[in-house]
């Protein structure tokens, strides 16, 4: 039993409708005791008082952000190499979760930065690399809407994850370059390490693996359906050929 | 050079439409391909051009030895008829296109632009280019498509000159051309759109139909 | 291949678009940048490299599409990819011949709009050196975006979704180094990293773009 | 009621638009797949009718 067998349509569908329920359970007692662990029974941090809260939404956001395309950049190499199916049509279900994992994590670091930095928006390294990832997903999602055949569909938008993610740590190290080019010193971002003690450690936790299984739950659901829609594609081709 | 074509399976779209077929194309053999409208003579000409892979079966030929005339004849329209000529001569390198253009009776063209052609002397255009790719084997798709009388005797002239000298050519067309030739019909060997698992042949999403089978 | 790239320049001389186009849209961006931030001499000279940059990008950017777009249309592209020229080197050609008539021209005119822009003196130096290398990279990753969008209707604006995120790199390292360039501090980083990116794409995406062709052709 | 001090508008701001983001992905991901589910058990049907 290898795992590539997973990667067969069949297993996929029989294998997802058993766990999927599970992964949604176990999403469940983690996601929401860490949420309310982590806005409500959270003390004040030092240097941040009680806007520390919003740590719990917008690390993990981030977090998978960028998780997520290092997934989608895994499954669309394995499309190109070894053809499974199963593999592209999660690369492109889970586009949609990483972007809106991109917005979170850019609109509740903006809102985060004005009573922190004074201002929503500075052209900070990471800040500026996060808007970068954005722009690549939309994309890759563009490029998939505009192609009406799925297999053409794949290879090229798999052939984009790929150059696109080449390019996309390009521009972390340019953007990086360029700040520090531009204002000295002073970085704003967040030193993670230091402030991130026992009392916020655990709910943050508890964040993450939710975070993390409500990602897997939702990328389950929507590589069902796209599995589903390439079946009813096929159905319709079949359909008009008959017609012809 | 021969073209031998095993149990072959095209497909447009992921979805076969011709499958098992076998036939040779030898040198010296015109091939006539026949079949109606949206039957895969296309895709099989593509396919065996290498222009997209088959899903089954093998096509033994080097693609260095085949030319493929679509319907369209890839002709720039700024360009003078000989420029489009010499250009893809050079491509394929060779230098002489002189037989190509009195083949084709372009001689008086050569220096127009080939925007002003009319619809008949492009075509014509477009099969001089076959001549100047010096490769044995052709496939056309529909060539005689607005060709008057006198080209189309033009045409099988040149392909005459072309089997005499050990070329070969596969040509799906719907006019008799008056050549010594076998015809293929690609009828039989239509795709059965509804083959459920359990059959011999596979493609790529035979997986697929399983999974929701 | 020196056939084709004779073809292809030939053909941008002859439709007009190749060299005009770009060249005009770009003395337009260098026009109307002064009319939006004022007409200060030091605002705009601290400004020049960058609104150049930019201005040279999206020149670059508006005859992408043609890059294979006319090709595949008329069936060339099909002959072509039959022919005895691998596709790696169709793509190459064609990005080559894609900077001759735009990226060149640009690098080109730039010194001179930056009079227009108070460029101040090294800089007209800066600007050329750095556009020189930059611009081939430019034409290359658009080649890139052109052969996979080749195959649709409305490819236009989805082409510029998608090549001017891969366009940052080039863009950030070329402008940094024209700036630096420009103010006499030390530039030889920034046009490193520029020129590694330049190379590496003229070296790697035409294998990316010859797939991406095959594929649009089946 | 909890106390957030002079920083509530930031957290409940933060804290609205992410849950609001993830439950409008949720059902948007629900609802699509509801909808191709049914699709699809209706082009199955038509094409078992069809055979």
């Amino acid at each position: 039993m290898s795992l590539w067998e997973f990667a067969n349509p069949v297993k996929f569908m029989a294998l997802s409708g058993k766990v999927l329920p599970w992964v949604i359970g176990l999403c469940a007692v983690t996601l929401v005791p860490g949420l309310i662990w982590g806005f409500f029974f959270t003390p004040e941090a030092a240097k941040f008082g009680n806007s520390v809260k919003i740590i719990y939404v917008h690390v993990p956001s981030a977090m998978m952000a960028i998780n997520i395309w290092v997934m989608m950049l895994v499954t669309s190499l394995i499309w190109i190499v070894r053809r499974h199916h199963v593999s592209v049509r999660a690369s492109k279900a889970a586009a949609l979760i990483g972007v809106t994992m991109t917005v979170i994590a850019l609109i509740t670091g903006a809102i985060w930065g004005q009573p922190m930095w004074g201002t929503y928006w500075a052209w900070d390294p990471r800040l500026t690399s996060f808007l970068i990832l954005f722009l690549f997903y939309l994309g890759y999602m563009a490029l998939w809407a505009a192609i009406d055949n799925p297999d053409t569909a794949a290879d090229l938008t798999s052939v984009l994850c790929i150059v696109g993610s080449v390019f996309a740590v390009l521009s972390r190290y340019a953007v990086n370059f360029w700040n520090q080019g531009l204002h000295q010193g002073a970085t704003l971002s967040l030193d993670k390490e230091e402030n991130i003690a026992d009392v916020y450690f655990a709910p943050m936790l508890l964040c993450l693996t939710g975070f993390v299984l409500l990602f897997v739950a939702l990328v389950l659901i929507r590589t069902r359906t796209e599995l589903r829609l390439v079946r009813l594609h096929r159905l319709d081709v079949r359909e008009r050929m008959k017609d012809a | 050079m021969e073209l031998r074509v095993e149990n072959l399976t095209v497909a447009r779209g992921g979805v076969p439409v011709l499958e098992g077929l076998d036939f040779t194309l030898s040198p010296g053999q015109v091939l006539i391909l026949r079949g109606p409208n949206g039957s895969g003579k296309t895709t099989l000409l593509r396919t065996l051009a290498g222009l997209q892979p088959p899903l089954t079966g093998s096509v033994s030929a080097d693609p260095e030895q085949i030319t493929y005339g679509a319907h369209a004849d890839g002709l720039k329209a700024t360009l003078s008829v000989e420029e489009n000529l010499r250009f893809w001569a050079s491509v394929h390198g060779i230098s002489d296109i002189a037989p190509a253009v009195d083949g084709f009776n372009l001689r008086g063209l050569l220096e127009r632009p080939s925007a002003n052609l009319s619809a008949g002397q492009k075509r014509r255009l477009g099969l001089a280019r076959l001549l100047v790719t010096g490769r044995p084997i052709w496939l056309l798709d529909e060539p005689t498509v607005s060709l008057d009388v006198a080209s189309v005797a033009l045409f099988a002239d040149a392909v005459r000159a072309h089997v005499a000298g050990g070329g070969s050519a596969l040509i799906a067309t719907h006019i008799d051309l008056g050549l010594q030739a076998e015809t293929l019909d690609v009828g039989p060997f239509k795709a059965d759109v509804n083959r459920r698992r359990g059959d011999t042949h596979r493609d790529a999403y035979a997986d697929f139909d399983e999974a929701f089978s | 291949m020196i056939a084709l790239l004779v073809r292809d320049l030939r053909l941008a001389m002859r439709a007009g678009g190749g060299f005009g186009l770009g060249l005009a849209f770009f003395l337009i961006v260098s026009t109307l940048v002064p009319f939006g931030v004022g007409p200060e001499a030091a605002i705009l000279s601290r400004i020049a490299p960058g609104i150049l940059w930019v201005g040279a990008l999206l020149a670059c950017l508006l005859s992408l599409d043609r890059i294979f777009q006319l090709d595949f249309e008329d069936g060339s592209l099909d002959l072509l990819a039959t022919a005895p020229i691998p596709m790696e080197g169709i793509v190459a050609v064609k990005a080559l011949a894609h900077w001759l008539v735009t990226g060149l021209p640009l690098t080109l005119a730039a010194p001179v709009l930056g009079t227009l822009m108070n460029l101040e003196s090294p800089g007209h130096y800066w600007i050329f050196i750095t556009l020189l290398i930059g611009t081939p990279a430019l034409s290359m990753i658009g080649a890139f975006g052109a052969a996979l969008t080749v195959g649709l209707k409305r490819g236009g604006l989805l082409l510029s979704l998608l090549v001017l995120p891969l366009y940052i790199p080039t863009l950030i390292f070329g402008a940094e180094a024209a700036t630096r360039g420009t103010a006499d501090l030390s530039a030889s980083t920034p046009l490193l990293m520029m020129a590694g990116i330049t190379a590496g794409s003229i070296a790697l995406l035409p294998f990316a773009a010859a797939a991406a062709l095959r594929v649009n052709l089946r | 009621m909890l106390e957030l001090g002079k920083y509530s508008d930031a957290i409940l701001s933060s804290w609205a638009i992410t849950l609001v983001l993830l439950i409008a992905l949720v059902l948007v991901t629900w609802r699509r797949s509801a909808q191709v589910k049914r699709e699809l058990d209706a082009a199955e049907e038509r094409a078992k009718r069809n055979d």
